[in-house]
């Protein structure tokens, strides 16, 4: 057990230790919380930066092991670093660090425990990227579903409070799916270890197999709620849209659990190992996701507010994952990966960049109004009257961020938006290889078309929001806007421009993760084969 | 044990997903707390019935599954347990929240 | 001493009970079950019950020699107008009673008497006029009920307590 | 080299940004530089290019999906740079002076510059999707560009159309690009144009010429996509000049001949670009005669001769091609001259419509002259440049390429669209700078500053030159640029000004005639009538475009986006839960599921009667949950009593004292709710239990319902009475004593082999606890619940109305004795927490149980004598708890880094002391202290926060009052 | 750990008599439940089981045990005190609750304490 | 014999019961009142207790006994609480 196998479990940790000192901590001293809660976050990004390095240095195979309290693999809970993890690990991060800093500027005080709750999404979100087995992901996953919920409901409000109660009450019911699924998987095959499970496919007798294949369906149901898929989602773009930016902001991510799960279990599990099981749900998964792009892509259009777009936008994106993952062609996760991040980072830098521009909008003040009758309960601090800084160039640069995510969102070039449609679209047609001429098939064409309409549908969209907020605003209401608040959307936006700069790099971790995944054996046999920690080798 | 058990969770889990189909806040509780006895003694069926095998050892012995029940979906519906109650308390402050700034009960916010 | 064992009885019960709890009589559970007891009792100061001293502990025995017997019997009284209910309702009704005990702590084990004995319920208790309103299944056969609980019972509680 | 071509206009348009407002002369002054820079470089690039070479740059960027950033420089590419640098630059000088002050000019020289390096960057690309991007980019920053008086709405509308149109084009041809690298196998330039062959004979070939042409007919504005143009005109002047005489219009043209060598020649190709470009060419051309907007008439001349170049590419002969980019040079040199004159006559009059201008010639005389010089052009009079590359037109129209009627009506309209060309240009001048001298004009016509004539000057003189002596001028340059497109192919042609009497001059002289009579016939009309052409006019595509965008993109996507969703919770779980029961139900049915045989003789009557109990209980719940609220909490907690007897006949004492805690806790919990849910009283003739919808509704949930719970029946069945299979919980069963420590396996996997759950559990609660104790901290009751509830209200009253009573003595005398038995519980129920805890780890309890049982502990003191009287005498801190318990847990299982172990090792033994024999030692059980703290922590104050609600109410009801009474105020 | 089976007839006769007993007169109370005819009435009901049934079974555990066990710690006394202890808070406030309730109600043959408030009567079932 | 005396006789014992508890879920079922229904409910859970204490000696084991205890002990915390709802309108003040 050395220093940087340790590593592994800092994600986890770190953010639930934050967390805890946190939550004694009163509310009045929300900045000293916040300074803690963001230096945590930032080591938990210097820590997935080097846990990416780890697993893309080739060592190991590129999977690394933790077996929590020394259990080997297919008994006690391992978590397992592979470059997918890893991968998702750093994105979290990242955006956690983004939302932070922008909720510090004044979200923050909109309710209690803001930062703790903070932590523990985080920690929950890292749980469920890490976990390797059936279970545990099902306590990650509330856990991080419960403090998105209490993040949701985060300055509370009858918006927040109605699309909080739907999105628990859809959330909760899928939950139980959840729980119907590991454990029909359990009784079916004896075993929760994702590894152990993806083995032990291969010999099931037929009764057993379709009674696991009952709950594998189940649990991708679950799942596919959490991605949104259609019609699953429909809480979806009313809940990101309540939520504060913040919040939204991180929630950018939460659907990509969703996916990141299906995209790990389906290949993992149904790969062509797994003999009458293999690709077991890939068409649901490929229909539904190319029809949630459409239902994305229509609900882009029909928005009219900023919030709905952003959130109907990480349908498409979600569709677009899911439909990647059903063709059941390897090549394609890693274009889908790369676009991924990109998504990911743009959703969150819209949902930041959201508020900052309706600040100086009516709806903006509606935001406030409602802040402010929230106070209006409690006997507590007031908020700042003064709401950031009015700089003559603000408006200026909130337009360049509003045009650099129009650009990402519906896949224009030169931002990594684009990158990662070419990229879908290069290895979904050259499957095999460059020239290899295969031909494509119907649904790949739909794909295809669905990529491009739902591109085009963001374009048109955020065009003429843009137009409405940019170019026909009354003249002379600079929004006021803190430093910090517009840091976080220009450093993600940075970040895309860094994606788009080391596209070369970044897709060739995408694609080693892509072929990593699609040989499962990588994946189960450094699990199963992890050896113990051992008394000669400790202190 | 298994007929009566199933049937148990069959009946369970019909009121509990009807409720959920209801209009009223209180109603779906009332639904996810059927749901989820139904859901708990279905993860502990997955298990199998055993009667008086409790997954507890003779001091200094060894257990099998032919003395002993399968403790992992007990072990299993513990955890389910309590983030079920987690959840029950969750939902239940945030209907209260919602039937306070809406004025109704209905679960959209609006009759 | 005082200070450090403030209920020394409560102390007791609780060591007894987890004793008992625990099927055990190894000096570890004795230790431990001591420990827990006088913890306890700290815990309970802040609460701050009222202060009863029992000045005659052996009446203790008796009471429930009599409150035992009155069980059975009313059991079985209670048992019979139950089977007997349909053919024979039985008239019930409510009896106040004057009652004089002052300390809190025997009026909870007076309540506690009258609720284990089948037949009798508590129901209310004014504090101001001190009357007790006792719901009684069988009033034909007992009329002389408020007579017979200040006698059996009301005035053993007064000797122990007071 | 080529680099620094291409990012020195984005190195620049950067800079140009940071200048400040005021400071325009210097930002043009540094433009200009910029371009000038530009331009050099592109002109000592000649000698290399003019010797057939071919200049590549080659930057890795994302090898792994062959795209590299891959600059490219042939003639033809050197042609167009030339151009597009040579233009940009006059345009920036003409810019200086025409912006206005009062405009956001470094921006606007931003965005030029932009603008200036992704047109290069189109003609520079050596890999097509890099071609794809700058064209994409193109879109972009002309829509920033035609947008940029983004104050008047035509700007908008223009801006946002062109980037509609271009855009989707865009991502057509994209598309089509990929595909092109899908038949190809690479991006890169040279390797696609060495593929003509294999491209032409693929079956995607004619998908791939749609999507591309999409891409470059939209881009230059070709029919049916032409509509965009004329509303980028709300451009700044300089912009249109720029836009739609030397760049983005060209980028179609521009990607049409680099792709010629390797689509062109087909039938489909011929028949699509050919009808694109025909109907363009005398439609344009048709519209342009009755625009009354001076760059109205420009524009929509230059779709037509957009037109004129695209028919000349459709027809797939070399010379045609010569023709075609020969004709590209001229019009980008007339055009852009011609549109900045248009802007000096609407910066010096003020006004662009040409009803009300006229006579402007004594004004403005020098201005004139080159705009007459630059119209003839336009009407390609001869010794101009125009005529030379319109004769060789009409040479390509008269030939014979494909043998059918498009081929046969070619010379036709070419002549007809030559003609109008002669109106409109007459039009032109001599509606502008002839007839009465002007009056009522905004402003008082003069001579422009003499440097931003400078530019038309130069124009001008360029297309006199070239049509004089265009072998001596052009010809070299325009053979480079052939030749490299061509390659072998080059035909010889001729740039000589006069080849003898001819076919084409004849229909030269037949234009110039018939376009002179019908300008002679028109003229009246012309003078007065509206803006657009008479039997057209109602069918604007524009108009078209925005209303099927809007129905599309609007109102069917508002239809589309309602009907296919629901904002509604009860659809949302509906189709949560058939879909759920269809995902489970299907691969069991697919694959022949057999539920076991049903065997009734293991059924114990005991048990069935117990259930016989828990399913009415379930039943009653669900039957009574709307009107008698109480009533289903009742039944609902006697189906969890009755769930937990299963667990305790089932094996499973944890889970049942896990579950009877809990029941008891969560009972309590809904109780304290309960206060903040006003009743809700049935109504008997509620309308809704008559309506046949309403009851079918009801009766499809039913179903459902019924569905699901037939569903899990069967299932569960038939699990539970298979064999077990080999299951991982024999390890956990042999070695819970030896390695876990523990004799009760459940509380061994809870604490140690999967120890991770329960820490992750405990931060559920945790979490679920801080969000309801702030959600709650923002609680508001709804109004009819504010006030105390009814019974307290009467009990008060009845307080208060006996002099001898005073307030509380109801709920005193009410809690009187039990108070003190309830009291004297709470050390019992610590003693049983204790008990709990200990023996967890070998017999049924744990850290969760114990902190469940002490936190009912404290909820009962909380019964007995109320919030206030609790919290004088108690100190609970219940968030401290929490923190301390997720922090205990935490460092036990740090605990284990320090002996070189894995998180949550547990280390267990048992020791042997004096007098207390052996006791169990297991760090386990530190764990579970945490477990316990936390659990104990979160669940008093999940019940404080609400039971906190009652004591909070009266001041939220004061504070209600008080803004009552304010709006009456 | 011993098995049922292992006890001897001389005890099985007596714990089999208080199981039997216990639970019919836990059943008679709970059929007292369905029988008597008003709420006071039925209050009493329950106790029957709350005290001889909980005692008489808990008899019969604690010879059972300490037969099969040879043990003479009786846990289950436990159980009975609890029950005898907190079954009187129970029923003590239901009935003063019935009692609040039926006197709003006016409901005939309820004692009032003294006139309370004229309530507005509309208070039913919850 | 003694085993099929002494089987038959808790299976009979838990029979009773399990009717018991029947009678109480009648009460709680029908009503009318909500104290009915809190009553059959607190009846229930003692049955069920028994039940619970019958099922210890018909299984020779002491393990299931904290069940039981803990309704002894809890049980009728739930019933307070709905009593006191009954009577204040809430359950803690
Ligand atoms: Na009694
Ligand atoms: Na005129």
């Amino acid at each position: 057990m050395n220093w940087a196998n340790n590593l592994i479990i800092l994600p986890i940790l770190l953010p639930m230790a934050t967390a805890a000192a946190l939550i004694p901590i009163d509310d009045r001293n929300r900045t000293l919380k916040g300074v803690l809660s963001f230096a945590s976050t930032v080591v938990l990004f210097v820590a997935t930066v080097i846990l990416i390095g780890v697993v893309s240095s080739g060592e190991a195979a590129g999977t690394s092991v933790y077996m929590l309290g020394n259990w080997p693999a297919p008994f006690g809970i391992v978590l397992v670093l592979d470059r997918l993890s890893a991968l998702m690990l750093a994105l979290s991060a990242v955006l956690g660090l983004a939302a932070q800093v922008y909720a510090m500027a004044r979200w923050h005080t909109a309710g209690s425990h803001f930062h703790s709750l903070f932590q523990l999404l985080l920690a929950g979100l890292n749980g469920a990227f890490l976990t390797g087995d059936l279970f545990n992901l099902f306590v990650f996953f509330e856990m991080m579903l419960a403090a998105s919920y209490g993040l949701l409901l985060h300055g509370s409000g009858p918006m927040r409070v109605k699309a909080g109660l739907h999105y628990i009450a859809v959330n909760l019911a899928a939950s139980s799916l959840f729980l119907i699924g590991v454990s029909l998987i359990y009784g079916a095959t004896g075993t929760l270890n994702m590894a152990d499970l993806a083995v032990r496919i291969t010999t099931l007798g037929p009764e057993s197999r379709m009674l696991m294949e009952a709950g594998a369906a189940l649990l991708g149901i679950a799942f596919l709620v959490k991605a949104g898929m259609w019609p699953l989602g429909f809480w979806l773009p009313t809940a990101y849209s309540a939520a504060t930016p913040p919040v939204a902001a991180i929630f950018a991510i939460l659907t990509k659990v969703g996916v990141y799960v299906i995209m790990r279990l389906s290949l993992l599990l149904f790969g062509n190992e797994a003999g009458t099981s293999a690709g077991f749900g890939q068409d649901l998964l490929l229909y539904g996701g190319l029809f949630t792009i459409a239902f994305g892509a229509i609900g882009v259009l029909a928005s009219q507010a900023m919030g709905r777009l952003a959130s109907y936008s990480i349908l498409v994106s979600s569709g677009t994952l899911l439909a990647a993952v059903g063709l059941g062609n390897g090549a394609v996760i890693g274009g889908a990966l790369f676009y991924l991040v990109s998504s990911t980072l743009t959703t969150c830098a819209f949902f930041l960049l959201i508020e900052l521009v309706e600040r100086g909008r009516d709806a903006g003040a509606d935001v406030l109004a409602v802040t402010m009758e929230a106070y209006g309960d409690i006997d507590e601090d007031e908020p700042e009257k003064e709401i950031g800084v009015a700089v003559p160039g603000t408006m200026a640069v909130l337009g360049l961020c509003f045009c650099a995510c129009a650009v990402l969102m519906s896949g224009l070039p030169p931002l990594s938006g684009f990158l990662a449609k070419f990229a879908i679209l290069h290895e979904l047609f050259n499957e095999s290889g460059f020239g290899g001429n295969m031909p494509i098939t119907a649904a790949q064409w739909i794909y295809v078309a669905l990529l491009i309409l739902s591109g085009l549908a963001a374009m048109i969209a955020m065009n003429r929001i843009g137009i409405r907020t940019f170019w026909t605003s009354i003249e002379g209401t600079i929004p006021r806007v803190f430093l910090i608040e517009i840091t976080p959307v220009l450093l993600l936006l940075a970040a895309t421009v860094f994606l788009s700069l080391q596209a070369g790099p970044a897709m060739r971790y995408m694609d080693a993760t892509a072929r990593a995944l699609a040989n499962p054996s990588n994946y189960t046999d450094p699990v199963l084969s992890a050896p113990r920690a051992g008394p000669t080798e400790g202190g | 044990m298994e007929l009566v058990l199933s049937a148990g969770i069959g009946v369970l889990t019909a009121s509990g997903v009807w409720l959920l189909f209801r209009p009223r806040t209180y109603q779906v509780i009332i639904g996810l707390s059927l749901l989820s006895y139904a859901v708990n003694l279905f993860i502990f069926g997955m298990g199998r019935l055993r009667v008086n095998a409790p997954p507890v050892l003779e001091p200094g012995g060894v257990g099998g599954l032919l003395t002993h029940t399968d403790p992992i979906p007990q072990a299993l519906v513990l955890t389910a347990i309590v983030i079920g109650f987690a959840m029950t308390a969750l939902f239940l402050v945030v209907l209260l929240a919602s039937r306070g700034f809406t004025g109704t009960d209905h679960v959209d916010g609006r009759e | 001493m005082r200070y450090w064992f403030p209920y020394p009885l409560l102390s007791f019960a609780l060591m007894l009970f987890w004793l008992l709890i625990n099927q055990s009589l190894s000096p570890a559970q004795i230790l431990l079950g001591a420990a827990l007891g006088i913890s306890h009792a700290w815990l309970m100061v802040n609460l701050r019950p009222a202060k009863t001293s029992m000045k005659k502990a052996w009446l203790i025995g008796r009471l429930i020699g009599r409150v035992a017997a009155d069980v059975v019997r009313s059991n079985i009284s209670v048992m019979g107008i139950i089977l007997r209910s349909r053919n024979r309702p039985v008239t019930s009704g409510f009896v106040p009673i004057d009652i004089t005990l002052q300390d809190e702590n025997a009026l909870a084990l007076l309540a506690c008497i009258l609720t284990a004995t089948p037949g009798t319920a508590w129901l209310e208790f004014d504090s101001q006029t001190r009357v007790l309103l006792l719901h009684v299944l069988d009033v034909e056969n007992g009329s002389a009920w408020a007579e017979l609980i200040k006698t059996r019972y009301e005035a053993p509680l007064k000797e122990l307590f007071e | 080299m080529l680099l620094i071509l291409t990012l020195a206009p984005f190195a620049g348009s950067l800079a140009a940004i940071v200048f400040p407002s005021d400071k325009s002369t210097a930002a043009a002054w540094f433009s200009g530089v910029v371009a000038l820079l530009c331009l050099l470089l592109v002109a000592g690039l000649y000698p290399f290019v003019a010797s057939g070479g071919v200049l590549r740059y080659e930057l890795r960027w994302l090898p792994e999906l062959g795209l590299n950033i891959t600059l490219r420089m042939d003639g033809f590419a050197w042609m167009f740079a030339g151009v597009i640098t040579a233009i940009g630059l006059l345009v920036v000088v003409y810019a200086r002076y025409y912006m206005s002050a009062s405009d956001p000019v470094p921006r606007f020289f931003s965005l030029f510059l932009a603008f200036m390096g992704a047109m290069l960057g189109i003609v520079l690309s050596g890999n097509i999707i890099q071609l794809a991007i700058f064209w994409e980019l193109t879109s972009i920053v002309s829509f920033l560009l035609i947008g940029y008086w983004h104050h008047n709405a035509h700007a908008r509308d223009g801006a946002r159309m062109a980037l509609t149109v271009t855009g989707t084009g865009g991502l057509c041809m994209f598309v089509g690009l990929m595909l092109i690298g899908h038949i190809v196998g690479s991006y890169d330039l040279d390797a696609v144009l060495s593929s003509g062959n294999v491209i032409r004979e693929h079956p995607l070939y004619t998908t791939v010429l749609i999507l591309i042409l999409l891409g470059a007919l939209t881009k230059s504005a070709q029919f049916p996509f032409h509509f965009w143009l004329p509303h980028a005109m709300s451009a700044p002047t300089p912009v249109s000049a720029y836009l739609h005489s030397a760049t983005l219009v060209k980028a179609g043209v521009f990607l049409l001949i680099r792709l010629w060598p390797v689509m062109a020649g087909t039938d489909a190709w011929f028949w699509i670009v050919g009808c694109a470009g025909l109907t363009t060419l005398l439609l344009g051309a048709y519209f342009a005669i009755f625009q009354q907007d001076l760059k109205g008439l420009l524009a929509y001349s230059t779709i037509s001769h957009l037109g004129l170049i695209t028919v000349l590419l459709s027809l797939g002969s070399p010379l045609a091609a010569v023709a075609a980019i020969f004709h590209t040079l001229n019009h980008a040199t007339f055009k852009a001259s011609l549109f900045m004159a248009a802007g000096i006559i609407d910066h010096e009059t003020g006004t662009r419509d040409m009803r009300r201008l006229s006579g402007l010639f004594r004004h403005m005389p020098i201005t004139a002259t080159l705009a007459m010089v630059a119209s003839a052009a336009m009407a390609g009079v001869p010794l101009l440049n125009g005529f030379l590359s319109k004769e060789m037109f009409f040479a390509e129209a008269i030939e014979t390429h494909k043998y059918n009627i498009l081929d046969t009506i070619t010379p036709y309209v070419a002549t007809l669209a030559s003609m109008f060309a002669v109106t409109y240009s007459l039009r032109f001048i001599h509606s502008v700078f002839f007839g009465p001298p002007p009056h009522d004009l905004p402003k008082i016509p003069h001579e422009p500053p003499h440097w931003m004539r400078a530019p038309i000057e130069f124009l001008v003189l360029a297309c006199l030159v070239v049509g004089v002596i265009p072998t001596l001028t052009i010809g070299p340059f325009l053979h480079t640029a052939v030749q490299s497109v061509l390659g072998d192919a080059t035909p010889v042609y001729s740039l000589a000004v006069w080849h003898g009497w001819n076919l084409p001059l004849a229909m030269s002289l037949v234009a110039l005639i018939g376009g002179v009579i019908l300008f002679l016939l028109m003229k009246t009309y012309l003078a007065t009538s509206v803006e657009g052409p008479p039997f057209f006019r109602r069918l604007e595509g524009q108009r078209i475009f925005e209303r099927v965008l809007v129905t599309l993109s609007w109102k069917w996507a508002r239809w589309l986006e309602r009907t296919a969703s629901s904002r509604r919770l009860q659809p949302q779980m509906r189709i949560l839960v058939f879909i759920a029961f269809a995902a489970g139900a299907i691969p069991l049915f697919l694959q022949g599921f057999k539920p076991a045989a049903i065997a009734l003789r293991s059924v114990d009557p005991a048990f069935a009667l117990l259930w016989f109990i828990g399913m009415i209980c379930a039943v009653g719940a669900a039957y009574q949950a709307k009107f008698h609220r109480l009533a289903a909490l009742v039944l609902l907690g006697g189906a969890g009593l009755v769930t937990c007897i299963t667990f305790v006949w089932l094996s499973a004492p944890d889970l049942a004292v896990t579950q009877l805690l809990v029941e008891i806790v969560t009972t309590v919990l809904i109780l304290l709710g309960l206060r903040w849910l006003p009743k809700r009283i049935e109504d008997s003739n509620d309308p809704e239990l008559m309506d046949f919808s309403v009851r079918m509704r009801r009766l499809r949930d039913l179903a459902l319902a019924l569905a699901c719970g037939v569903g899990m029946m069967l299932v569960s069945y038939t699990v539970m009475t298979r064999n077990v299979p080999d299951t991982i919980s024999s390890y956990f069963l042999e070695r819970a004593y030896s390695e876990g420590g523990g004799t009760n396996v459940v509380n061994v996997i809870l604490v140690d082999f999967r120890g991770f759950d329960t820490f992750g559990e405990i931060a559920v609660l945790c979490i679920v606890a801080l969000t309801v104790f702030s959600l709650l901290l923002r609680f508001r009751p709804a109004a009819e619940s504010l006030e105390k509830p009814e019974q307290q209200r009467i009990q008060n009253a009845f307080d208060d109305d006996h002099p001898d009573r005073k307030k509380g003595d109801s709920i005193a005398e009410y809690l009187l004795v039990p108070s003190v038995i309830m009291r004297w519980m709470f050390p019992v129920i610590g003693m049983l927490t204790a008990f709990l805890f200990f023996r967890g780890h070998d017999l049924p309890g744990g850290g969760f149980a114990a902190g469940i049982a002490m936190s009912i502990a404290f909820i009962l003191q909380y019964m007995a004598g109320g919030t206030r009287w609790v919290e004088e005498r108690l100190r609970i801190h219940p968030l401290r708890w929490m923190s301390i318990g997720l922090l205990v847990a935490m460092a036990t299982g740090l605990g284990s880094f320090f002996f070189g172990y894995p998180f949550l090792t547990s280390h267990a033994q048992y020791a042997s002391l004096p007098i207390l024999g052996k006791i169990p030692l297991a760090t386990a059980i530190l764990f579970d202290l945490g477990v316990f703290s936390l659990v104990l922590g979160a669940t008093v104050l999940i019940l404080i926060a609400l039971a906190h609600q009652s004591v909070r109410s009266p001041r939220a009801q004061i504070k209600a009052a008080r803004a009552a009474a304010k709006e009456t105020v | 750990m011993s098995h049922l089976t292992d006890l001897p007839l001389w005890a099985a006769i007596p714990v089999c008599l208080l199981l039997l007993s216990g639970s019919m007169i836990t059943l008679i109370g709970s059929i007292g439940l369905i029988r008597l005819k008003n709420f006071y009435k039925r209050l009493h009901a329950p106790t029957l089981g709350a005290s001889a049934g909980v005692i008489l079974i808990c008899l019969a555990s604690m010879l059972c045990f300490a037969v099969l066990q040879s043990r003479w710690i009786f846990h289950e006394v436990l159980i009975i005190v609890f029950i005898i202890l907190t079954t009187p808070v129970t029923l003590m406030l239901l009935g003063q609750s019935a009692l609040y309730r039926d006197r709003i109600e006016g409901t005939d043959g309820v004692p009032l304490k003294a006139k309370p408030i004229s309530p507005k009567a509309d208070e039913t079932d919850i | 014999m003694t085993e099929l005396f002494i089987i038959w006789s808790i299976l009979a014992s838990q029979i009773i019961l399990g009717l018991a508890m029947g009678c109480a879920l009648f009460r709680m079922v029908k009503g009318p009142r909500a104290q009915d229904r809190i009553l059959g409910l607190d009846a229930l859970y003692i049955n069920g207790m028994l039940l619970l204490l019958t099922f210890g000696i018909r299984t020779a084991n002491t393990i299931y006994f904290e069940s039981a205890l803990i309704i002894a002990l809890l049980g009728f915390v739930s019933s307070i609480a709905f009593s006191k709802f009954l009577m204040r309108g809430e359950v803690i003040e």
